[in-house]
């Protein structure tokens, strides 16, 4: 399947449209199945069933009867509101959620594009939602909106840091920006060697992504019991569900698959034994991806949400400190440690 | 980056006219998912910051005090068991207590001991709401259904003896309606010794958790000269180091054969009384516990006129609520219905005191006070 | 440490003479609880001793309330018929005692000193009772509604306000007879 | 109880450290403890119950709907007048039946011809069950009678009888309850210092020493049973150590007085009929007498066995039949006996046998068997031999009877008060 994709006869651009079309339908199936994981890792961590109806089996079809159901559901435009900003803003949430797809590697060869800053193109492309919640919340005409809006774009500021110094720490031990090259720069243990900075890089990235995807503990943005849903209290049908429900379960599963990339091995084999190269490598991506998923899952109904405050301050004092140090340590590593410990 | 500001430095600048931004008015409920119920706030907002809030209540406002004129007292039981849903059994006692004074009826022992055991039971039902309804309001929904979990049990044995999930309405003047029948001790033990057994982990979700203790601690401080001048009652003015209980300081019922401690905190901020809150769970836990241990036998109700109807007199009972101390002035002329009845609430007194609390604190800082200010509505608005 | 020292209310009564001498009317002990009377122009002196006297240390507002006694007994007894009273119940935690301040206001036109720069806690409650009776405090800093929208008509604390739905509303569904569920039930 | 205040300050600096200890930040395991909490209930076993397809079993006293017993119903107006929310409604009219011997009275009755509770008003506070002193009114289980529309909530007698069928018998109560009609227990023995007499509780000999007539059942629910034993082992008043019997009276009757399990009326044939129960008032007045009832071992094999033998409730042997001289107390408690075999519930055959006693004080006479069997069912303490209600709904199929309806009384039977 990979090589039928490299050596089909055609034009890069025809290559191109198909990719995006697989990565279109690809995506909101994927968020689909992680709004289902949602529903049901959280009902049982909280000793509930969780839905047991829609589809039959364990209800299975949840997500796809709420999306059908907000979809046919009235859009509803405040009056004061700013209509056009109002009505795109969910777009600008969604949308750069999905070019993130583009670049993360499922397999060797299965990825839409490797692009040789591809780590740029990441980091660049993920903090563009941040600017639709504030449109959303400013266009909203309502003052938990705007406030929701606000805490959201202070946070975008905060955490955006911490994300791109930790990932380049990862780039510098890789010596890439391309996706590729990173996953295929790691070894094992992937997460544990260099011995600390890889965890340490990890943990950083795991919080900023948690930060940047307004989940809790970090979802002041949202915070239901203070400012109902912060940018989108004035969203409903179909705007609601891809500005807010769609967009976090698809940057969910998105941030997943960058940390499966950066610090996982990716596409590789969890260990270095010869037999086990024989399954492919998108089992061991998804493997990886739902640990990852279940990750997210489980710190969110866990964990009280921070204050505006706080959420500032451990940005600034604790995670940007500790990555810039991540760095050096990173830099000393690279030009000190002797040629064994490399590999 | 801008220096962060205490709250204390914004109230400072508010105060002296120097802050240049412009506050904002943000109206918080009467629908909002942190005021349990119909409860509003108008928080001038700076910011993140409240300048000034003030509670505007009576959304619920039913006018029992005019009602219960209107209605004889076996009427009034099932009545006053409304107002603070969540602690139906223990709305009732006061009233009750009220009528054997003023009727000099004797309680049978079995009614008393009876009586304690629903009565904390009740509590503890009140107490694992608020356990839930305020990890929820930080934002950690999971004690929410863990709570609920234990009060299922709970509740369930409250049902086969009242028949009521909430309002029970099982006192009488003189007793109790009728006794517990087969399996309620079995059931009362069981789903309280589970509470005991698995309270300890579900501090871990909240007590012991970091996060949890940033959003609390030091927030909200109540002092207890504010507790004195405010009446303020219950787990709220325990959390602030005083240490009324009218089950110690005036025991009514049997309260003073059981062996329990008054928890009580020391800074009177959020953390202290979440903290006295949850550990009055494991108290009350115990005095079922005892209360069990100990059930005389016996009839459980006294030498009852068939009418109720006290005689001319006037009377104040308090009994410890979860939520704080609650009192019927009870005035009667002689007739089957009160000439007037009081309800002094626990909730009323205890958010008064909500605007000098509130002032000067974070936006998500009032809701954890909100939080930590257990109060129903329908108490406060009666 | 709340509670210091547990005074009889006989004991009570005899500091309570000792301080306030006759500032206050008539002192009894009705179930254990004190009961006093005094004028509305001496409520706030009373109150201000009894909290910061040592011996007494009534500090924990309870409530403030009133009691419209000109129905007080039925239509049989109107030689118990009474007016307008106020009450607030105080507590005093360092000595388990409770005190009853009685205060008879004018039912016609009912003012009162506030006590709510005494007892903060005073302030709700003040607002309730001018919902429910109509009483003026004078010097309260924000009398307004508490319960009741600002437009209602009446006070309905007092006697002469009639439940409707009691009244006229609907007839009573327990009558045997027509004469019965005409005179509008019990 | 007054509290020393060295104690209390003692206690509130244990409370005070604990708390400070508390607060501490221990930055890191706080969290990884609640995530060892949320990932230990992702394994558990779910206790939920789903609500369509499986329902919960709620207790019998479940105040659901109210169920009319049309049958019973005379027409009263009891509930309605009762009723704090003014939703019951009742129509009915007098009808006149030919007397029943000839050269008697024609009697009278009334006719329900409506029966309506206004769902949407009513509180669910029971008092119209409780005061119907004709046992027309039930509590019953069902719950799922939602309307779209407020104005259907209103449910009329077909709908009221129908409920009839899903109403449960009440529960037998608790050890140590005391149904009306039985002597109270003596005021149980306070544990006393000197443990050379005590007596164990749940020793075999004692129980058998009881007398037979008194023993009340004593089966332990399982449930019951199995608690017992951990609850000795925490509590540190292990119960079998402190019972004592201590008045002298009691000397030959086994003391565990108040333990629980047998919790019985020992000893003391019934003097008088005291059934409004004045509490022992001596108990009340002097908390250190008074029990500190103590549990039978659950592991005591004969209070089981004893418990399996005596399954149901024996009510005291019926006294003989009384003579017309009779006297009201007595009166009144073989009422509340015949009451109580004949099925009724123990409020109503209390509420029954007071109407005897006055009639009796006032000489009138009873009439032979005024208290019918018809209500056998559901409010009869469930008894071993119990089953199942008879479903109200379908009255008629049951016992044809040649007038349906409750019969008002004639001037005779009807007493003074009637």
């Amino acid at each position: 399947m990979p090589e039928f994709i490299q050596n089909f006869e055609l034009t890069a651009w025809w290559i191109l449209a198909i990719k995006l079309i697989v990565v279109l339908t690809v995506v909101p199936v994927g968020a689909l199945a992680g709004g289902y994981a949602l529903h049901k890792v959280m009902a049982h961590l909280q000793h509930r069933l969780g839905p047991m109806y829609a589809g039959g089996f364990h209800g299975w079809a949840q997500t796809l009867a709420d999306g059908i159901k907000f979809v046919l559901k009235e859009d509803i435009i405040p009056e004061k509101a700013d209509k056009p900003v109002f009505k795109y803003a969910p777009a600008i949430i969604f949308i750069p959620i999905l070019l993130l797809y583009l670049v993360i590697p499922v397999d060797r060869r299965l990825i839409v594009q490797d692009l040789d800053v591809g780590l740029f193109y990441l980091l660049a492309v993920s903090s563009i939602p941040a600017i639709g919640i504030l449109m959303a919340g400013w266009s909203s005409a309502n003052k938990y909106a705007l406030i929701g809006a606000l805490r959201s774009a202070a946070q975008l500021i905060a955490y955006e840091l911490p994300i791109v110094l930790s990932a380049a720490t990862v780039a510098m031990l890789a010596g890439t920006l391309s996706v590729v090259g990173i996953v295929e720069a790691q070894d094992w243990p992937f997460l544990f060697w260099p011995p600390g900075i890889g965890l340490i890089a990890f943990i950083i990235f795991f919080a900023g992504s948690v930060a940047e995807m307004n989940l809790p503990p970090f979802d002041m943005p949202v915070a239901e019991s203070e400012i109902i849903t912060g940018a989108f209290t004035e969203y409903s049908g179909m705007r609601f569900i891809f500005g807010y429900f769609f967009a976090e379960t698809a940057h969910m599963i998105a941030f997943s698959g960058l940390a499966v990339t950066f610090f996982l091995g990716g596409y590789r084999p969890i260990v270095p034994w010869e037999p086990l190269t024989v399954i492919p490598g998108i089992v061991w991506f998804m493997l990886k991806l739902f640990v990852m998923v279940f990750l997210y899952l489980w710190v969110r109904p866990t964990f009280p949400r921070l204050r505006e405050d706080q959420l500032q301050k451990f940005a600034w004092k604790g995670l940007i400190p500790g990555s810039l140090g991540l760095i050096l340590v990173a830099g000393a590593w690279i030009l000190y440690a002797p040629e064994w410990l490399w590999h | 980056m801008t220096q962060i500001r205490t709250p204390e430095d914004v109230a400072r600048e508010v105060a002296e006219g120097g802050l240049a931004t412009q506050q904002m008015i943000l109206n918080v409920g009467p629908q909002h998912p942190a005021t349990h119920g119909v409860f509003r706030l108008l928080a001038t907002i700076d910011g993140e910051i409240l300048a000034e809030a003030e509670p505007v209540i009576g959304y619920m406002h039913r006018g029992y005090e005019k009602l219960v004129e209107a209605r004889d007292y076996r009427q009034i039981t099932n009545l006053v068991s409304r107002m603070d849903w969540l602690s139906g059994f223990n709305n009732e006692l006061p009233l009750a207590m009220a009528l054997e004074t003023l009727m000099e009826i004797e309680v049978p022992p079995r009614a008393q001991w009876l009586r304690v055991v629903m009565l904390e039971m009740n509590r503890i039902l009140n107490h694992l709401m608020f356990f839930a309804s305020f990890g929820a309001e930080l934002g950690a929904i999971t004690p929410t259904f863990y709570a609920f979990r234990e009060r299922e049990d709970i509740q369930l044995a409250m049902e086969s003896a009242t028949g009521g999930r909430m309002h029970f309405g099982f006192m009488r003047p003189g007793g109790l309606k009728e006794d517990v029948p087969r399996g309620f001790i079995a059931q009362a033990l069981k789903s309280v010794r589970q509470v005991i057994a698995r309270l300890d982990q579900y501090e871990d979700l909240l007590v012991g958790n970091e996060i949890f203790k940033q959003r609390t601690v030091d927030v909200g401080v109540l002092s207890r000269e504010q507790v004195m001048s405010y009446g303020v009652s219950g787990p709220i003015a325990r959390g602030s180091g005083v240490s009324d209980d009218v089950r110690k300081d005036e025991p009514y019922l049997v309260y003073d054969r059981f062996d329990f401690n008054v928890p009580i905190g020391h800074s009177g901020d959020c953390f202290d009384r979440f903290w006295v809150l949850v550990h009055e769970v494991v108290e009350s836990a115990r005095i079922v516990e005892q209360a069990i241990e100990g059930l005389p036998a016996g009839p459980v109700l006294g030498k009852v006129p068939r009418v109720i109807q006290a005689p001319e007199g006037e009377v104040y009972v308090r009994a410890e609520n979860p939520l704080g101390e609650l009192g019927y002035y009870l005035a009667s002329d002689g007739d089957r219905r009160p000439y007037r009845l009081k309800i002094r609430t626990p909730s009323f007194n205890n958010v008064s005191v909500l605007p000098e609390v509130l002032r000067g604190t974070f936006v998500a800082d009032m809701i954890a006070i909100l939080g930590s200010f257990f109060f129903v509505l329908g108490d406060i608005d009666r | 440490m709340s509670v210091q020292e547990r005074v009889s209310a006989e004991e009570a009564v005899e500091r309570l003479r000792s301080t306030l001498g006759d500032d206050v009317g008539d002192v009894e002990v009705r179930f254990g609880h004190l009961d006093a009377t005094c004028s509305a122009e001496n409520l706030r002196h009373v109150m201000t001793t009894l909290r910061d006297e040592p011996g007494l240390r009534f500090e924990f507002f309870t409530f403030l309330s009133a009691i419209d006694r000109s129905e007080f007994g039925g239509p049989d007894k109107p030689d118990k018929h009474g007016g307008l009273e106020l009450i607030v119940h105080l507590y005093s935690p360092a000595h388990v005692l409770h005190i009853n301040v009685r205060v008879p206001l004018d039912l016609a036109d009912p003012r009162c000193e506030s006590i709510s720069a005494i007892y903060r806690g005073a302030n709700w409650h003040e607002r309730e009772m001018r919902d429910m009776f109509g009483i003026q405090f004078e010097g309260h800093p924000n009398l307004t509604g508490i319960y009741l929208p600002e437009d209602f008509e009446g006070h309905p604390g007092l006697r002469s306000f009639k439940l409707p739905n009691r009244a006229f509303i609907k007839p009573w569904p327990g009558a045997k007879d027509p004469e019965e569920a005409a005179a509008g039930g019990r | 109880m007054a509290l020393d205040e060295r104690e209390v300050q003692r206690e509130m600096d244990a409370a005070a450290h604990k708390l400070r200890k508390e607060k501490k930040r221990t930055y890191g395991i706080g969290l990884l403890k609640g995530l060892a909490v949320t990932l230990r209930h992702l394994f558990k076993h779910n206790t939920v119950i789903e609500y369509p397809d499986v329902k919960q079993d709620l207790p019998s006293r479940t105040r659901g709907v109210i169920a009319l017993k049309e049958e019973n119903c005379t027409v009263c107006m009891l509930c309605a007048r009762e009723c704090p929310d003014w939703c019951i409604y009742i129509d009915s009219h007098k009808e006149t039946l030919p007397p029943k011997r000839a050269g008697g009275r024609p009697r009278k009755r009334n006719v329900l011809d409506r029966f309506a509770i206004d769902y949407a008003l009513c509180m669910y506070c029971g008092i119209c069950v409780e005061v119907c002193p004709y046992d027309a009114l039930f509590w019953s289980r069902e719950f799922e009678y939602a309307e779209y529309d407020i104005r259907e909530l209103t449910h009329e007698k077909e709908k009221l009888s129908d409920w009839m069928a899903t109403v449960l018998p009440p529960p037998a109560l608790e050890e140590g309850a005391l149904l009306p009609g039985q002597p109270e227990p003596p005021a149980p023995a306070a544990p006393s210092g000197d443990g050379a007499a005590a007596v164990p509780a749940g020793d075999t000999g004692a129980a058998e020493m009881k007398p037979a007539s008194a023993a009340r059942p004593a089966t332990q629910t399982a449930s019951a049973a199995e608690v017992r034993p951990e609850q000795a082992a925490d509590a540190p008043k292990a119960p079998s150590a402190v019972q004592e019997p201590a008045g002298s009276e009691h000397e030959q009757a086994p003391a565990p007085a108040a333990t629980s399990a047998t919790q019985v009326e020992e000893g003391q044939p019934p003097t008088k009929a005291e059934t409004e129960a004045p509490a022992g008032s001596a108990a009340a007045t002097e908390p250190e007498a008074q029990t500190r009832a103590v549990r039978e071992s659950g592991d005591s094999p004969s209070a089981t066995a004893r418990g399996e033998a005596t399954g149901e409730i024996e009510t005291p042997a019926p006294a003989a039949v009384p003579t017309p001289t009779e006297d009201p107390d007595e009166v009144y408690e073989t009422v509340l006996k015949d009451q109580l075999e004949a099925g009724s519930s123990p409020q109503v055959a209390e509420a029954r046998a007071k109407v005897a006693r006055v009639k009796a004080e006032r000489g009138v006479r009873r009439a032979p068997t005024p208290i019918e069997t018809e209500k056998k069912v559901p409010s009869a303490p469930v008894t071993g031999h119990f089953t199942e209600p008879v479903p109200g709904g379908a009255p008629a199929a049951e016992e044809p009877k040649p007038e349906q309806g409750p019969v008002e009384p004639t001037d005779e039977e009807k007493g003074p008060d009637g």
